[in-house]
């Protein structure tokens, strides 16, 4: 059953305009997000995942500017709102968590204050209300001892509860779409471990569509129903998260996946498959491809043009000249 | 691996620029900072030759009289002395030039040596800590808890006169703010991997404060001192305005306007020069400064 | 049995908090509280665990960056807990160490011909031309062209970084490495690539590491044997392939299944550990993991389980472990 | 934060006692404040002698400072020995001069930071317009000036060549009311208050300028360093106004580096005031301390340098209380 299209990303492009040049983080994204799914953007660092995220909310900082494109979010063109309108969307329909708990947290105000304003801001309450809202939240996200917490301050707290925190204050306006900026990656692997079934399970119960954004693709693996692959501010691979795994088709994310070390394979202290050199400067693109230094599979064409997003079966799109063919069973 | 297959790539170009190429880069498009340069380029050219653009007048003779005013004390401008003759029938420009020198030689002795000293104290508490930072730390808080300009005044009045009494007494408060800098500096570098790195190799203490931290630490003590040029200019001509500072015969700009606001209704000319002279030079350090800290700012380097 | 090149016995390493009106001690953070180990020649050792768990603490006191507060470091049969920096200096040449940043690691105002020379600087190997060979040799070596030698940091990426780093490790021949979370701060597609260059010098060099990391995916590719670390304390220590396939500490367990796959079709049974890592400052009487674990006993609050050997060198810190791997696990109600 | 107080209010007082003892010690440099009594035929060599023993000058260096020390703090009747106001108690001399100093450096201090930080928050806000270009501008001007020279110039142009406002003084000797010349001290409260204000203006004016230009300067780095925070991204992805991201998340986390600077702007502040009464010869204790160190009147200017050093410890106390209510890490250090 296809479900009802929540944000459809059309050719988005973010530019920098720095006095090196024109830093292109965000090259024409496209992407679509049902209501209640997950998507995952994977992508190194340089992809522009981040930026397209802050693009979606319009919170690029100077001097990113929106260069084209499209943001559908329920049907509405988010470039064509209003800075006033937009800031109602905020926190309230669209709502996102960051990478470092610690310092997306204001550390001169409490837990609870922090997460009250969001309730205060877009919900017709008043502080009394809102307060018993934001102590229900800090519980749902299990933080214990809610009541106390309440007036905590962001550096009395630990990384994991600090995110808890975050989260709370994501959720409280029952987003119909949360995005979430690598919000593991600071945390231990056991604290990891606990946020990722915590947003789970808030997913199913506010019905929340995430755009889950991350570097580590075994978290996609985990979290995401569809998988976007962005490499240097452009998608290379998009697919349901199964055929990203099973039949990856870009051969970065061929390599990608090969060059991940395996907790299964029983060819320990070996040579990895890894991809050769690294990503290019922001600042001289290569021409064509811009995977083509990189890539074994590289030829003239490659060299010359960039190749388009194809859908090469139902479903699964590919950016690529010459997509990896027979690769069933790459992932280990 | 195949020996010899090299990772080519990234954010490297073919030309290899050092640090401070980079910084004079940026701060050439500080257009301000630029303007400030040019200034003290040029006044540092001009107190240097003051003895040929003083016109052949002498800082020091007394001229015994002009053709256009009957007395030549306080005579106002006229051909030959662009600026009037002082109380004591001095020529006024040829002072300014002169007391340019004073107060550039003192903005400039007096930042260094504060920078030294403050450098000094700042790696050896910051590298160190312990009982050597706490004491060089309180002794520091110590110094920016003294009302500075009535101990100076006092001091001035203590060891009188002479130009290096001056440069010792405003030297004495001016590494403070250089020392916490660069402690403050050092232990953020401390706890970045290279110094540990250093240790790791082996290095010597010494070693490690000169090669690794002392050129980390430059470019905000740099900017400290230029604009610690500034403020020493005007403790100078401060501490001469009171009579505390240069003494006459000597001129510098603060004594010359000590001897000013007395005739300041006879001779207001007098007034404004010296005024000026010590604002073009300070504004020009601040701003040059200000550019200094913007061009060599880390945060939008690396 | 094989030969240890490096012995940790009873390490101990406190760092004091201070605070209260005169600024006195007035706790410890027990970073690494009682550990002991060795390891053996050629082989690469590592130490896992999550924040705060003392393992970049011990890799440091093992070369001597930090003092430790109590216990003894072997190297070579050289007992060198309480060397002074100048009796330290001849040994480093066999002990170096690879950083975590690549951005901090290495000095930006220094040329990497100049970084990497640094070594054979201090502690006089040859003359200058000699030291410029040397240089340029470690460089091809870790796959940097030896006409970036007067470049800066700031020219290269962070990969590229990394090797600079590693060249530097390398220039001295040393035996053993201490590589402290050497590709955590890489890109994965980058990550691979240092990897493979720490497991090709390796061979070629006949390194030793001890290998610091909290991926353990990465742990498991590169290591020979592995110790778990959990607030200061050693939980397991055992070869990398047995810690996989049969862990037997609860916290060895948890964090086993912490780890995330990337294949969306496994869907493995989670053991979510409760609550937070507790503070080192104050950690747990007893077993410092009991707070956290699911089968925890009043024993294990009274009693702090030692790391015994239960059989072919698997060592384990946990009361309910018997002799030949036995568990005795019940959970609480 | 009751521990953190305490603990500076211990560390301040040796600074205060230091303080005091180098300017006793180097005011006692100055000059023997004996020696110029001999001038008066009057005056018998043993009368000295006698003085020099009530003062317990004739002892050793630090045990003279003690002795000062509690005259300071107990001030006996007829203490000290002035040669500016022979025959009257120093602190009585000092305390008569000290309201109009107080009076004109806080009023200019408070207006100062209460124009400079909206000013400096509207620069960072507006960075590279006009108007930031215009307020840089003026800061760099404030910085730059010579205050006693700013000072001369606006007499020569406000009070000499347009009589705007009066030369020199704190206030008129003499007030008209109802036609006729009133002394001033008999003059209504109100009266006495507008005339001080219009004798003040000018020097308030100038130390007004002369503190804002850095105020101006630090907000706006500040501001500017906070803009771009990542809990400011956080208020906004929130939905929160920009107006409330600025006053209430931004600014607040802004203001706090300014208030440390408050404790470390009272040396400067009471040396422009020195400069500023000198310059507009208002009898405050700025100007007693010049007078007094010329005219090498001993008693007179220890008591006032140490009042002085009094004023800028407790000044920095004061920001330490400040820094601790504005930033809640401070409160459980």
């Amino acid at each position: 059953m296809e479900k009802e299209l929540l944000l459809e990303v059309k050719n988005l492009k973010t530019y920098f305009y720095t006095d090196d040049g024109i830093v292109k983080a965000v090259d024409g994204i496209n992407l679509k997000l049902h209501k209640s799914e997950v998507l995952g953007l994977v992508g190194e660092s340089g992809c522009g995942k981040s930026v397209a995220s802050l693009s979606v909310l319009r919170l690029v900082d100077q001097p990113g500017k929106n260069a084209g494109g499209e943001i559908i979010f329920k049907g509405e063109d988010l470039l064509k709102k209003s800075e006033e309108e937009m800031r109602k969307i905020r926190g309230s329909e669209i709502a996102m968590i960051f990478q470092e708990p610690m310092t997306a947290l204001n550390p001169v105000y409490t837990i609870g204050d922090q997460v009250m304003e969001a309730i205060l801001i877009h919900q017709d309450v008043n502080e009394e209300e809102a307060k018993k809202k934001t102590i229900e939240m800090l519980d749902l996200v299990g933080i214990p001892d809610p009541k106390k917490r309440f007036n905590e301050y962001p550096h009395e707290m630990s990384g994991g509860m600090r995110q808890r925190a975050m989260i709370a204050m994501a959720m409280s306006c029952n987003p119909d779409l949360l995005i979430s900026d690598e919000a593991t990656t600071a945390l231990d692997v056991t604290i990891q471990a606990q946020i990722l079934e915590l947003m789970k399970d808030l997913q199913k119960r506010i019905d929340t569509a995430i755009l889950f954004i991350t570097h580590d693709l075994a978290l996609v693996a985990e979290m995401a129903d569809t998988v976007a692959v962005a490499y240097m501010g452009k998608i290379v691979e998009y697919s349901s998260v199964k055929n990203i795994f099973k039949d990856p088709r870009h051969p970065y994310t061929y390599g990608l996946l090969k060059s991940i070390p395996s907790l299964i394979s029983k060819k320990t202290k070996q040579p990895l498959p890894a991809i050769e050199g690294m990503i290019p400067s922001p600042y001289s693109m290569p021409k064509g491809c811009y995977f083509h230094p990189r890539c074994p599979f590289a030829t003239d064409e490659c060299r010359k043009n960039i190749p388009e997003l194809k859908e090469i079966e139902p479903g699964h799109l590919v950016r690529c000249f010459h997509p990896v063919e027979n690769t069933k069973g790459v992932s280990k | 691996m195949a020996k010899n297959t090299y990772i080519d790539g990234g954010t490297t170009t073919s030309e290899t620029y050092s640090y401070w190429r980079k910084v004079f880069q940026r701060l050439r498009k500080h257009h301000l900072a630029m303007i400030a340069l040019f200034v003290l380029g040029l006044l540092i050219l001009v107190v240097v030759l003051a003895k040929p653009l003083s016109f052949g007048n002498d800082p020091y003779t007394y001229i015994k009289s002009v053709p256009w005013i009957a007395r030549p004390e306080l005579a106002p401008p006229g051909p030959g002395h662009p600026l009037g003759l002082d109380n004591m029938a001095r020529d006024a420009w040829s002072r300014i030039l002169y007391g340019g020198r004073v107060s550039l030689a003192v903005g400039f002795i007096c930042s260094f040596v504060g920078a030294s000293i403050g450098l000094f104290f700042g790696l050896i508490a910051g590298y160190f800590g312990g009982i050597a930072d706490m004491l060089i730390m309180r002794f520091t808080d110590f110094m920016l808890s003294i009302p500075v300009l009535p101990i100076m005044v006092v001091l001035a009045a203590v060891i009188r006169g002479s130009l290096a009494a001056i440069i010792f007494i405003i030297s004495v408060f001016s590494w403070m703010g250089v020392a916490r800098l660069v402690r403050g500096e050092v232990l953020s570098l401390k706890e970045q991997e290279f110094t540990e790195a250093a240790k790791a190799i082996g290095e010597s203490p010494a070693r490690i404060m000169i090669i690794h931290l002392l050129p980390n630490t430059m470019a905000p003590v740099i900017v400290a001192s230029t604009l610690a040029i500034a403020g020493n200019i005007i403790y100078e001509a401060t501490l001469s305005f009171l009579g505390l500072g240069i003494r006459q015969p000597t001129p510098s700009w603060g004594n010359m306007l000590n001897g000013a606001q007395t005739f300041m209704l006879t001779a207001p000319w007098l007034m404004w020069w010296p005024g000026i002279a010590i604002l073009i030079t300070t504004l020009a350090f601040n701003f040059l400064g200000d550019g200094l800290r913007d061009a060599l700012d880390p945060r939008l380097y690396r | 049995m094989k030969k240890s090149i490096l012995e940790v016995k009873n390490l101990k390493k406190y760092f004091p908090v201070v605070g209260g009106v005169f600024s006195k001690p007035i706790a410890w953070v027990k970073a690494v509280d009682d550990i002991s180990f060795s390891i053996f020649e050629g082989e690469t050792f590592s130490l896992v665990g999550e924040s705060g768990s003392g393992k970049t603490t011990t890799g440091k006191t093992i070369l001597k960056l930090i003092k430790p507060t109590a216990g003894q470091i072997i190297a070579e049969d050289i007992d060198i807990t309480n060397f002074s920096a100048s009796e330290m200096r001849p040994l480093r040449r066999d002990m170096q160490i690879i950083f975590q940043d690549p951005y901090g690691s290495l000095n930006p105002r220094l040329p990497v011909g100049e970084i990497i020379r640094e070594p054979l600087v201090v502690h006089r190997v040859g003359n200058k031309k000699e030291q410029e060979e040397r240089v340029v040799e470690a460089m091809q070596v870790v796959g940097l062209r030896p006409g970036y030698l007067h470049r800066y940091p700031h020219e290269f990426s962070g990969g590229q970084r990394q090797r600079i780093g590693i060249a530097r490790a390398i220039v001295l021949n040393p035996k053993f490495i201490v590589a402290d979370e050497p590709v955590s701060a890489l890109d994965a597609s980058i990550q691979s690539q240092v990897l493979n260059l720490l497991m090709d010098l390796q061979q070629k060099l006949s390194l030793t590491y001890l290998f610091i990391a909290h991926n353990l995916a990465v742990v498991r590719h590169v290591s020979d044997r592995i110790g778990v670390m959990y607030l200061g304390k050693l939980m397991e220590i055992t070869d990398t392939m047995e810690l996989f396939n049969n862990p037997l500490h609860p916290y060895t367990q948890a964090l086993l299944s912490a780890i995330p796959i990337p294949d969306p079709e496994i869907k493995k049974e989670r053991i979510i550990l409760a609550g937070d890592i507790p503070s080192p400052i104050n950690p747990p009487s007893g077993c410092v993991f009991r707070t956290r674990c699911i089968y925890a006993q009043d024993i294990c609050a009274e009693k702090t389980p030692q790391l015994v050997d239960i059989g072919n060198g698997h060592f384990t810190a946990c009361h309910f472990v018997k002799k030949g791997g036995k568990t005795e696990f019940t959970k609480k109600s | 934060m009751k521990n953190y107080l305490i603990r500076r209010a211990l560390e301040l007082i040796p600074v205060l006692f230091a303080i005091a003892f180098v300017s006793f010690w180097l005011v006692s440099k100055m000059g023997d404040p004996f020696a110029t009594l001999i001038i008066n035929p009057h005056v018998r060599p043993e009368d000295i002698q006698r003085l020099r023993h009530i003062w317990h000058w004739d002892e050793p260096l630090f045990i003279r400072f003690i002795y000062w020390l509690k005259d300071f703090i107990y001030p006996k009747a007829g203490w000290g020995l002035s040669i500016l106001a022979p025959g009257r108690n120093v602190i009585e001399v000092v305390k008569s001069r000290i309201p109009i100093t107080m009076a004109f450096s806080a009023t200019s201090m408070i207006l100062a930071v209460v124009i400079s930080i909206p000013l400096g928050v509207y620069s960072a806000l507006h960075q590279y317009s006009i108007s930031d270009y215009v307020l840089t501008f003026f800061a760099f001007f404030g910085m730059s000036m010579p205050t006693f020279w700013f000072g001369i110039m606006l007499m020569y142009l406000l009070a000499v060549k347009v009589h705007w406002f009066p030369a020199a003084g704190a206030h008129s000797a003499f007030i008209t009311i109802n036609g006729l010349p009133t002394e001033f001290k008999d003059a209504p409260a109100i009266k006495r208050f507008l005339d001080t204000a219009w004798h003040l203006a000018l020097p308030i004016f100038v130390l007004v300028v002369f503190q804002m230009g850095a105020w101006l300067r630090y907000m706006r780095s500040s501001m500017l360093e906070v803009k771009h925070q990542d809990y400011v991204r956080t208020a906004k992805a929130k939905g929160v106004n920009s107006r409330t991201v600025t006053y209430k998340h931004a600014f607040r986390n802004a203001i706090i580096p300014i208030i440390t600077l408050i404790g470390l702007s009272f040396p400067g502040l009471i040396g422009g005031a020195m400069i500023t009464e000198t310059v507009f010869a208002i009898d405050g204790i700025g100007r007693l301390t010049f007078k007094a160190v010329m005219s090498q009147d001993v008693f007179v200017a220890m008591a006032l340098i140490t009042i002085f050093a009094i004023l800028v410890v407790l000044g920095n106390f004061i920001a330490d209380i400040l820094y601790a209510v504005v930033d809640p890490r401070i409160r459980y250090s």
